[in-house]
């Protein structure tokens, strides 16, 4: 029962993506949609059901179908492990994912291809599901990959315009960079464990059953670390996340905010037992995410469009999800992860019910005011706003209050990091909200004559969301966590128990003031000056820099992909010419050496003769006087 | 019977075979006219046919001399054909000069 | 029953298409074709049962030749992949006016024919016999259906032809040294011969050119980009396809355990020459403008890494290389098949003439996506299973190698995306491109089935070779 | 006494071999060369084998040397019309001479040959009873064959001297 159960929690999303895929030109546009949502809301139920399960027995539930690979020293099968962890994921993954199924079929619903769109997300889901699901590293690459995949698709959605494409395809190959170092880590993993499932890893670590060379471990964690930085955008390879925005918003919301992107986080807590023996990693992974989470706010800082503001911040909050994985609190990180994924989610959709109502303006210069005629939009977005900049008692203070103490307790350079992050999420988030909501409408007549509220199906998710980032702090509140409980199974070592003493209620205090600190210079600013950020040509200084987001891009390309090109260009000019030219050239040289053999050939006895005897005096000194 | 290379000495028919051989080859490498480098093949076959019989007298054995006569035969049966071709080649030619018959090129 | 059968299904095939005549010869050519594969499938199953369905016979007394079939899981993997790829490149060519169809056929026919031979030859000579065989009709194919200006086509394919030709001479001086050796040209005769350091040096690297030119492995790989250009579609699936798999076969069934010292004592320059070319042939791709030359350079991109996992002598790297080869096999058709319909429509194969197809024709850029999806190794791809035993063999060897020769999961990607969004995507093209029809859309459907089949259930393959492969290496490892 | 016989006879051999390469006249060449085969039956007789000169003058210069004489005045070639080579081929050719006589002698005097005592068997063995007896017994089958060259050499002759009618 439990595997027919399974099986249908991971296939009714592919069944959908079947039907939109096949049938999906003959039904109209809702009612692919109504079938991709319900295909996921299926998922969700299982889930749900399962998860009661699990909460209550506490024995994960295992599925194995059958073997799939087959290795000199493990066997590799198609297994399925629903435990704590994965259901936990599940449920925001299929949840959120619902929702967001919902308000695509309005916000999507003058799309030709809405039908595709639905078969992508669809098709999302079900990899998203199979990458929790797995019960061994090489289905979670499975759906590592396939996610990607279907990001790259999702991406590239509206594909004549080769802007998008070319940020697809972006995102697809740093993906794949950080696939590779996933790869290597999945091949020592193996060499070393003689297995790849999660449990066996488990095992052998916890009974020390043959001994692992640390060494290799370390190496193994950093490559696995590698993966999860370019699938969940930390340094060096965040750069395709804010060009993701180019696909249309649900996908940024559901996939470059709430899911797809907590892979790498997913990924490091599942094997936190290979982490925590891996301490140097650690320490990598926690600088990694704070000087990641610092760099993306101050980039986000000076950003006009709408989405990138989003997207960088998503890449910040990252970064503190992984300063958290780095210092061993994976439960907190997970926290982080499921408040992120509300209130991000719910940040992304009302940017997207925002941009509805504009027509796809973008550029936040160019709104303004936009709180009196999007009331609902208005209040989720605040709501959602307040959560990330971290005031109690929305979710995000929760979360990221944790984080920022055990980094305290760990390592104050790190904390210094991650509170000025926090300090510039909170103005950049106000910036956006203020650029957004208030003063007055900076747009054309045309953008103001059309301004309206979005429809229900589109408010409906915002507003769920919006309850969810205002309480989903509650799963894991200081001192009472029942996240903490709940995920004890599958965390070896858990993050010490802080007492809520004087120094951690000072330290929220510190964040709290942090944050309005932020707030306020926003309101200063954006409120009190009125001040409009400037047009691009108009940006100077290390504004500039920022503006342009340190020039990564242009170093990466000048680095990475100028030189690829030019090797191109040497081998197609220089050695493919000259193997070529020396192969051939033997070729050649057998009809030169024949047509200037064939002069000697010129009838001419006499000449004969004059070598004949030359031969013979060859011949003689040879044998008789060369001794 | 006395030995005259008892007073001779076989080395110095060696020498003089050897130039002989070398008058002859000369003669082949210096003429033109194809009846002249016939002579001088001639020549080359006699300084051979001299030094068999001398190896023939040292050894003291009939073969040396035998091979001789065989050695006169092919010469003659060389000379026949050679001739006749010779013939045959002026009368399409009007020459018997070597350097013109260069047809046999590659 | 035995393998026999097989061949002279093949043969008789290809004189019964020649001589069925021009419209017919297409039809006669898939039915045998069909039968090939059908009865290499009972085969495979009764091989598989345990029947054997090898032999060894006396054919010629001087010089000792025998006719000697051997058919074990890997000679029938490779049939296999033969005889099921033969009908798909048939049917790739319907609907294509051919002219003398009747020749062309029955040449591919012949074609097949001595491809299945070179794979289930037991004995060395037979098997150059069929090796040397399955270069005729490709030659002839390439230079009467060919494409591009006649004198190029004729240059390149001759060219072709002299440098595989000579490659192989080589093969066959060391094939007669062995014969000197043991007065016999069979296969485990070869195997229990006990040549020293020098015999082995010389005759590894005498089968070493003939196959380095064949699959190819840089530096010898200066044939294949023009002739995969200029040759027909069916010629080049048959070269890309299958042919070059005799040479990765070849060095699995006879390089190695024969002359295994050399392959030990070089094995790291061997490696790092493969995944050489692994990077070399993916960079050069990223700079063809021709649709047809960026997939030849993949192609020695791939079978560079496929070379590598061979020569890494161990289980996982000569099954994932066996895995790799069955799957390549398929893509490199699938994506030659795409190359030439684009083809037919547009009558090019220049990338910067195309973009904007994918408006019209949804269904065929699906099948397109998913092909190069499956080039790159898209786990749930066939050919993730085989690129992941294959690196993970490199890995063994030295975690360098994985990651060098891994960088083709990067610039792959980067390649084949970067080809498909300039063909395939952007605003729609002025010219119009009709969408597949029934049977390419079906030519395009069995490739993709086979390919996700495996991609998830490759246990039947694996099971059919590993048993033979695991001698082998046992050969390897205990000779000394 | 034969020794200075010897060296008469010699330089006689040398000399008319070099006038018979260098005079102009075809036909003075051939007497040259029929004074060279005189001088060359010299030495057979020196060595005693009487039939054996009595054979090379009859063949020689009997037989070969006036098939060349009448070939040469069949031809008309009794002038000296001839052009001489170029220089450079000449040269050469001279060179050649040095080079091959140089070689020869070389390779005779590196060998170091040891002479044996020259001895005296005393046996018959040049006569013309002997050399029949060696010829036919021993030497049959090589004689037989030398006798099918000739009647060959005579038909090719015969054949190639023969007028063609193919234009006709």
């Amino acid at each position: 029962m439990d595997t027919k159960l399974a099986l249908l929690l991971l296939f009714a999303p592919f069944i959908g993506f079947l039907i939109n895929v096949f049938t999906g030109k003959k039904l109209s546009g809702n009612l692919s949609g109504i079938i991709g949502t319900a295909a996921v809301a299926v998922s969700f139920a299982v889930t749900l059901s399962f998860f009661l399960q699990v909460s209550s027995t506490k024995e994960a539930v295992m599925v194995d179908l059958f073997q799939w690979m087959k290795l000199a020293n493990f066997d590799v099968h198609f297994a399925f492990q629903l435990d704590q962890l994965s259901l936990l994921w599940l449920m925001f993954v299929t949840g959120i994912g619902t929702l967001i199924h919902v308000y695509s079929i309005s916000y999507m619903h003058d799309d030709e291809n809405i039908h595709k769109f639905f078969a992508y997300l669809n098709l999302f889901v079900f990899f998203m599901i199979t990458l929790v699901m797995g019960n061994n590293l090489l289905i979670m690459f499975i759906g590592w990959e396939g996610v990607g995949l279907c990001s790259y698709l999702l991406i590239g959605f509206w594909y004549k315009n080769q802007d998008y494409n070319d940020a697809a395809k972006k995102a697809f190959i740093m993906n794949r960079i950080g696939d590779l170092g996933f790869l290597i880590g999945i091949f020592i993993i193996g060499y070393l464990f003689h297995s790849l499932d999660y449990t066996d890893i488990r095992t052998v670590i916890e009974t020390g059953s043959h001994h692992i060379d640390p060494t290799w471990l370390s190496i193994a964690a950093l490559c696995l670390f590698i993966g999860a930085c370019g699938k969940s955008a930390q340094i060096p390879l965040y750069t395709w996340l804010p060009d993701a925005m180019a696909g249309p918003t649900p996908v940024s919301a559901l996939i470059h905010a709430a899911t797809m992107v907590t892979a790498g986080i997913f990924m490091i807590t599942r094997l936190n037992y290979v982490f925590d023996l891996a301490p140097e990693v650690q320490n990598i992974i926690a600088i990694v995410g704070a000087v990641t989470s610092l760099i993306a706010a101050s980039i986000g800082l000076v950003q006009n469009d709408i989405k990138k503001v989003l997207a960088y911040s998503t890449v910040s909050q990252l970064g503190l999800m992984f300063l958290a994985l780095g210092l061993g609190a994976y439960e907190i990180a997970v926290f982080h992860v499921i408040t992120h994924a509300f209130f991000k989610a719910c940040l992304f959709l009302g940017s997207g019910s925002v941009i509805h109502a504009m027509h796809g303006e973008q550029d936040m210069r160019y709104m303004g005011g936009l709180r009196k005629v999007m009331k609902v939009t208005f209040i989720t977005f605040l709501i959602s706003t307040l959560a990330i900049s971290g005031l109690p008692p929305f979710a995000g203070f929760f979360s990221k209050d944790e984080i920022l103490m055990t980094a305290f307790h760990h390592n104050k350079p790190l904390w210094v990091i991650g509170s000025v992050a926090s300090i510039m999420t909170a103005f950049y988030m106000f910036r956006l909200l203020y650029l957004t909501f208030y003063k007055d409408f900076r747009g054309t007549e045309e953008q103001k004559k059309h301004l309206h509220e979005s429809p229900g199906l589109i408010t409906f998710p915002l507003i769920v969301l919006a309850i969810l980032a205002a309480v989903g702090g509650a799963i894991s509140l200081p001192g009472n966590s029942w996240l903490n409980e709940y995920l004890a199974p599958v965390i070896t070592r858990h993050a010490e128990h802080h007492h809520m003493g004087t120094t951690e209620y000072m330290l929220m205090a510190v964040a709290i003031v942090g944050a309005l600190i932020g707030i306020g210079l926003a309101y200063a600013k954006y409120i009190k000056q009125s001040a409009v950020p400037a047009q691009d040509s108009e940006i100077t200084g290390f504004a500039k820099v920022l503006y342009n987001k340190f020039y990564v891009d242009e170093i990466y390309t000048a680095l990475i992909v100028k030189p690829i090109y030019a090797l191109g260009s040497f081998f197609k000019n220089v050695t493919e010419v000259a193997i070529s030219g020396f192969i051939f050239g033997l070729g050649k040289l057998a009809n030169v050496l024949g047509a200037e053999g064939k002069t000697l050939q010129n009838g001419s006895i006499g000449f004969y003769l004059f070598a004949f005897v030359l031969g013979i005096c060859s011949i003689i000194v040879y044998i008789f006087l060369a001794k | 019977m006395e030995n005259i290379l008892q007073q001779i000495g076989i080395e110095n028919y060696i020498y003089l075979s050897t130039l002989l051989f070398c008058v002859g080859a000369f003669g082949v490498l210096y003429r033109r006219n194809a009846i002249v480098m016939f002579m001088s093949i001639e020549i080359m076959l006699n300084a051979v046919n001299l030094l068999l019989v001398a190896f023939s007298t040292y050894h003291q054995d009939a073969a040396g001399q035998v091979f001789v006569f065989f050695s006169m035969a092919v010469a003659a049966a060389e000379v026949a054909v050679g001739l006749a071709i010779l013939v045959a080649i002026y009368r399409n030619l009007n020459n018997i000069d070597i350097d013109s018959l260069k047809k046999l090129k590659g | 029953m035995d393998v026999l059968i097989i061949l002279i299904t093949l043969l008789i095939g290809a004189a019964a298409t020649y001589f069925a005549g021009d419209k017919l010869a297409s039809k006669v050519a898939t039915f045998f074709s069909l039968a090939a594969f059908g009865l290499t499938l009972y085969i495979s199953y009764l091989q598989s049962n345990g029947v054997e369905v090898g032999f060894t016979r006396p054919w010629i007394r001087v010089p000792n030749i025998q006719l000697s079939f051997l058919a074990d899981g890997l000679s029938l993997t490779m049939v296999l992949l033969t005889t099921a790829l033969a009908p798909i490149i048939i049917l790739s060519t319907f609907k294509k006016v051919q002219n003398k169809a009747k020749s062309f056929y029955g040449l591919i026919m012949l074609m097949v024919f001595a491809m299945a031979g070179t794979f289930l030859s037991g004995d060395g000579l037979l098997y150059y016999i069929f090796w040397e065989l399955s270069l005729i009709p490709i030659y002839f194919i390439a230079l009467i259906w060919g494409g591009g200006e006649a004198e190029a086509r004729k240059k390149d394919v001759v060219k072709f032809f002299i440098y595989t030709f000579a490659g192989s001479l080589f093969m066959l001086v060391a094939f007669v040294y062995l014969y000197q050796k043991t007065g016999s040209f069979l296969n485990y005769h070869f195997l229990r011969l006990h040549l020293n350091g020098t015999e082995q040096f010389w005759i590894f690297f005498a089968f070493f050119i003939a196959y380095a030119i064949k699959i190819p492995i840089i530096p010898f790989h200066t044939w294949q980009a023009n002739v995969y250009q200029k040759a027909p579609t069916a010629g080049t699936m048959l070269l890309s396809g299958i042919m070059l798999k005799m040479a990765i076969y070849s060095i699995i069934r006879w390089q190695l355990p024969i002359a295994p010292a050399p392959a030990k004592e070089y094995m790291y320059p061997l490696i790092a020459l493969c995944i050489a070319g692994v990077i070399y042939g993916s960079i050069l791709a990223l700079k063809q403008q021709d649709l047809k030359k960026l997939l030849a350079y993949s192609s020695l991109a791939h079978v560079g890494l496929i070379a590598a996992g061979v020569y890494t002598l161990t289980i996982d790297g000569l099954r994932g290389a066996v895995l790799q080869m069955v799957a390549h096999g398929f893509v490199v058709v699938g994506l030659f098949y795409a190359a030439e319909i684009i083809q037919r429509r547009y009558n090019t194969t220049e990338i910067s003439e195309m973009g904007g197809i994918r408006v019209q024709t949804p269904r065929f850029t699906s099948m397109f996506m998913i092909l190069v999806l499956a080039s790159v190794a898209l786990p749930s791809t066939f050919n993730f299973v085989g690129e992941f035993e294959v690196l993970y063999s490199l890995a063994q060897t030295n975690i360098w190698f994985a990651v060098l020769g891994g960088t083709t999961i990067i610039l792959g990607a980067f390649y084949m995306l970067r080809m498909f969004q300039q063909v395939m995507l952007g605003e729609q093209n002025t010219k119009v491109f009709a969408d597949v029809t029934f049977g390419e859309g079906f030519v395009f459907v069995l490739i993709i089935g086979v390919l996700l089949f495996f991609g998830l259930y490759p246990k039947p393959i694996v099971n059919f070779v590993s048993p033979v492969l695991e001698n082998i290496i046992l050969h390897i490892n205990t000779s000394n | 006494m034969l020794t200075t016989l010897f060296y008469i006879l010699s330089a006689i051999t040398l000399a008319t071999a070099f006038l018979t390469i260098l005079s102009k006249n075809p036909i003075h060449s051939a007497i040259y060369l029929v004074l060279c085969f005189f001088s060359i039956a010299g030495h057979y007789l020196m060595f005693n084998a009487q039939f054996l000169a009595i054979v090379h003058i009859i063949v020689y210069s009997g037989a070969i040397m006036i098939l060349m004489l009448f070939t040469i005045m069949l031809m008309n070639l009794n002038k000296e019309d001839e052009q001489n080579k170029s220089a450079l081929t000449r040269i050469a050719a001279v060179l050649s001479f040095c080079l091959v006589a140089f070689v020869l002698l070389a390779t005779f005097v590196k060998a170091q040959p040891v002479i044996n005592e020259y001895k005296v068997s005393g046996q018959d063995y040049q006569s013309i009873k002997v050399l029949g007896q060696v010829l036919l017994n021993e030497y049959m089958v090589p004689f037989e064959f030398a006798s099918v060259l000739l009647l060959v050499s005579m038909i090719g002759a015969v054949l190639l001297s023969k007028k063609e009618h193919i234009n006709s």
